[in-house]
């Protein structure tokens, strides 16, 4: 995993994120209150700034670059849950790490949002997407699946994690105060989450 | 979406700025990042900092000053702030008693708050606020609201703090004045985040959300419009009801402070008029109305509705609520 | 219409009750004929008595009390008092230093004080306040409306009175205070009265209308809405011009007073916004802020807009601007 | 002129008030405060209120009984100007009034309207129609003109005199802030006047 990856996805990340505006914005609008898209873009744009100073990190000094930035940037409840992820993650993943590590890390990036929001599986955030996607990823790195193909399964995952947020009943963040009115609704957070997977696995798939 | 803006992105930077000039002799603004001290740092004080996300205003900026907060650390618009601003406030700060942090129970709030206050090396403690009686509470959710209670816990810490108060007593105060608080509000149109550009919510030309949050985020139910005296008949058993719940009883001769709060779209003299319709339910349960407040302390943009809050009286709260405050938007004694 | 109402032939009283049992250490309502007093009469000194339509709360409701007024009469919504109030309300003050109507230049208003003013036996004076520069002065019109400059105009003329002052010294002082002040105003939205239930004007989602009264009758212009420090440059360009032709050198060292009022549906973090450009404006014109307010002093039920008032400083001025005040809505020193 | 009719004009005249309510609320709403119509009704039903005493006085009792009630409801510009012109005509007309008396009534209350506000012909108010139709009802009283012709001349004049209001430069009342943007506006005021002396005129038209 090189640095250049890393950058060439936070580019591509923020390009899907502006493109996806409307569609993230009416989600937070409709059970939350209305600022997620403008979190994540500036969350990402303020990433996307740091670019160069990325470019001459190792990898676990980029994530963790990455973290602080989102952390003094975004506030709000993703803010803090992003943040935590990159910081998790970047202990996890060494000067030259492969897949398996990332795996790792990314599961304990998982697990410091869980600690961080006090969240678990089912509790319609985003969350949602990202154990599952963890699970998948761990599961598929230790079998030594075929990239290709660990790509097409991580993103039907992460799809499948956004949809079944729609019919939970919300327990946390915003919308738990809406309660069964929530219900029928996706929750924004996850469908930011799976957007970036999804672009993630784009990039990854440009490579091989 | 018309608002006084030159660029979305400015426009809280914009506002401060404004704010801190037009009352220079109470407060100082910091930018870089952004926070509000009280001009006169006392850090022999237990140091109340409060914050948020902004779009509530006057709630806490306008708080600053003798008797109540040291410092309030703005997000953007509805986003709670980013932990470098309270690091870096309360660096400014040296406190030598110690910090409360007041955060309205919020997850993005709580975390932020939580992040910083792991990562500064003063002793802190932290009252969160939940008055919100809209948001049933239960293990199951991340628990209720912080809303319009907010700012009688920081009146009353507030001025605990300034008699020397130290943090521990301070921390009890803030949690057992926010448990005496219950809070209800209602919509009868939505806010618009300045930089979404549309409204939050969509709400019919004869309807009314009924438990909404200072967010603008839907509440226990729509309703038609009805008149002024049944929406607050709602309201009032709503808050009655909570405090069943929680096993207060508002009958104490020390009676009530009444806060009718404004989210900032509605009229004085629609909040007078509702002030007046809770006094008469008030009176058929002889609950004793000791302290009232009419006006926009806790807003929501440009929403149009109102709050109602009562925090139950006792000798202690009763004291510090009277005690003299200072500040842009809350004034007496002085 | 969207408003916490019950019947709107009843909303000023269940209004105005609310408000006097909200104030009750400051005021008393008496109802048939409506007007408010001060809950303590003082029979010696001039009184100051205030009033209007109603619809421009805390105006004039909310100025009553040590230091500012001694009564107010509220009229219907944008319909000025009938002048059996005024006549009931002096009777029952019995003022034995004269009275000092303090109205603002409608025809309404004019007419029904000046009819209270020929039918009371008590001396009587009046000051009318003409703040408005959106509306030019000619021998051809009735002349400017008074808008938010009042304020000020009350403020200052009853610090004046509550030291002491006579008639005529009060007379005198009020018409100094309101021809050194000059205002002008911005309508992002109609209001809309309650018994009419319809805005008053129609204006279109990118329009504003430029030197709106605080009824929201229309302007000088209709203009599309643009960045906020550009709406103000035209607002303080307008004042300053209007200060021109009252040969009034703003670039006196007393500096003025800046009110940056809001008329109620616009939030306070706008209002402030709207100072700090009205800061930059004047910061190039070399002219000295001295004292500020930014608020919503004098409203247009919920219209979203603001006006700015600049009132031009002198000692005598400045030392009644700064002396104490013990009203609802305006308060300092006490 | 008998307590009856009086009696009878009010009530007709709140009548048609009640049914104008669209046409004069929009006119103060274009270049007033939109108020002008709630402050008419609270006026006139008022008046109506007070029918029975006003059956027991003498019409010159009638006329300011009625001014008085105008004066402490209505408030507004029109309260003070329409309850002038009633306690002035009060003062012209005696127990058994003829109709030139009553038209030296009516122009005594028209320049008491004018000696209050301040105002004259062709300044886009009332008074615009209320002077053309005193001078035209004192000159055919004069005249001893045959009351149905009379009545219809008076409902032209007053027609005449609406009309008029529209092209004018306001000058008088909330409408003077607008200047030519008041212009091509019917000025409610007027509208009021010639709807309520249109009705007397179908009363009168009646006895005949
Ligand atoms: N405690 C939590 N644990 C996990 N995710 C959470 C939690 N609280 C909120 N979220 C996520 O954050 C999203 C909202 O983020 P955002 O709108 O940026 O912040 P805020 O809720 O403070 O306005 C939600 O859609 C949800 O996915
Ligand atoms: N000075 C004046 N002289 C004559 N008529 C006037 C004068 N000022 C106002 N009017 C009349 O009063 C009408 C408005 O009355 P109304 O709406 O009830 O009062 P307000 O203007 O106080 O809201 C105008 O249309 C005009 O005909
Ligand atoms: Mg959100
Ligand atoms: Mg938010
Ligand atoms: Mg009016
Ligand atoms: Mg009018």
């Amino acid at each position: 995993m090189a640095n250049d990856f890393i950058i060439k996805c936070i580019n591509s990340v923020v390009k899907t994120i502006l493109n996806a505006e409307e569609e993230i914005e009416s989600l937070d609008r409709a059970i939350g209150d209305g600022d997620h898209y403008i979190n994540i873009k500036r969350g990402s744009i303020a990433v996307q700034s740091i670019e160069s100073e990325l470019a001459t990190l190792t990898p676990d000094q980029a994530f963790k670059k990455i973290g602080m930035t989102i952390m003094t940037s975004v506030g709000g409840a993703s803010g803090p849950l992003f943040a935590s992820f990159f910081l998790a993650l970047a202990k996890e993943v060494s000067g030259e790490s492969n897949l398996q590590q990332f795996s790792k890390g990314f599961t304990s990036g998982v697990e410091s949002i869980m600690n961080r929001g006090k969240s678990k599986l089912g509790d319609k955030t985003m969350l949602d997407v990202l154990i599952p996607v963890s699970k998948k990823l761990e599961s598929l790195a230790n079998e030594g699946c075929e990239i290709q193909k660990l790509i097409k399964e991580i993103d039907l995952v992460a799809m499948a994690g956004v949809m079944a947020t729609k019919d939970m009943m919300p327990s946390k963040g915003r919308s738990a105060g809406l309660a069964e009115r929530a219900v029928g609704h996706i929750d924004p957070g996850a469908k930011t989450c799976q957007i970036i997977i999804s672009t993630v696995c784009k990039e990854l798939k440009k490579i091989k | 979406m018309k608002k006084f803006i030159n660029k979305t992105d400015d426009f809280i930077i914009d506002s401060l700025k404004g704010f801190a000039k037009a009352h220079d002799d109470i407060v100082a603004l910091n930018l870089d990042p952004i926070f509000v001290t009280r001009k006169e740092i006392n850090p022999n004080k237990v140091l109340l900092v409060s914050g948020g996300g902004s779009g509530h205003e006057p709630l806490h900026t306008g708080y600053i000053g003798k008797g109540m907060l040291d410092v309030a650390c703005p997000g953007h618009v509805f986003t709670s702030p980013t932990p470098d601003q309270m690091i870096a406030a309360v660096e400014k700060c040296q406190p030598k008693s110690g910090i409360l942090f007041i955060v309205k129970n919020y997850s993005g709030d709580v975390m932020n708050f939580e992040m910083a206050s792991e990562m500064i090396e003063f002793e802190n403690q932290t009252v969160l606020t939940n008055d919100d009686a809209a948001v049933i509470n239960s293990s199951y959710t991340t628990g209720r609201r912080g809303v319009a209670g907010t700012l009688i816990v920081e009146k009353v810490v507030g001025s605990l703090a300034e008699e020397g108060g130290d943090l521990s007593s301070c921390k009890q105060l803030g949690d057992r004045v926010n448990h005496h608080c219950s809070s209800i509000g209602v919509a009868l149109s939505s806010c618009t985040i300045p930089a979404a550009g549309k409204p939050t919510f969509d709400i019919g030309v004869d309807e009314i959300e009924f438990g909404v949050g200072i967010h603008g985020e839907p509440g226990r139910k729509r309703e038609k419009i009805k008149m002024a005296n049944h929406i607050v008949e709602d309201m009032v058993s709503a808050i009655l009801k909570d405090f069943d719940e929680k096993s207060l009883d508002l009958k104490d001769p020390n009676g009530i402070i009444l806060l009718v709060n404004g989210f900032s779209g509605t009229p004085l003299s629609e909040l007078y008029l509702i002030y007046q319709a809770v006094t008469e339910k008030l009176k058929e349960k002889q609950i004793q109305i000791s302290r009232s407040l009419v006006g926009n302390y806790t807003t929501a943009l440009d929403m149009a509705g109102a709050s109602i809050t009562m925090c139950l009286l006792d000798d202690e709260i009763k004291k510090h609520w009277d005690s003299s405050v200072l500040t842009s938007n809350l004034r007496w004694g002085y």
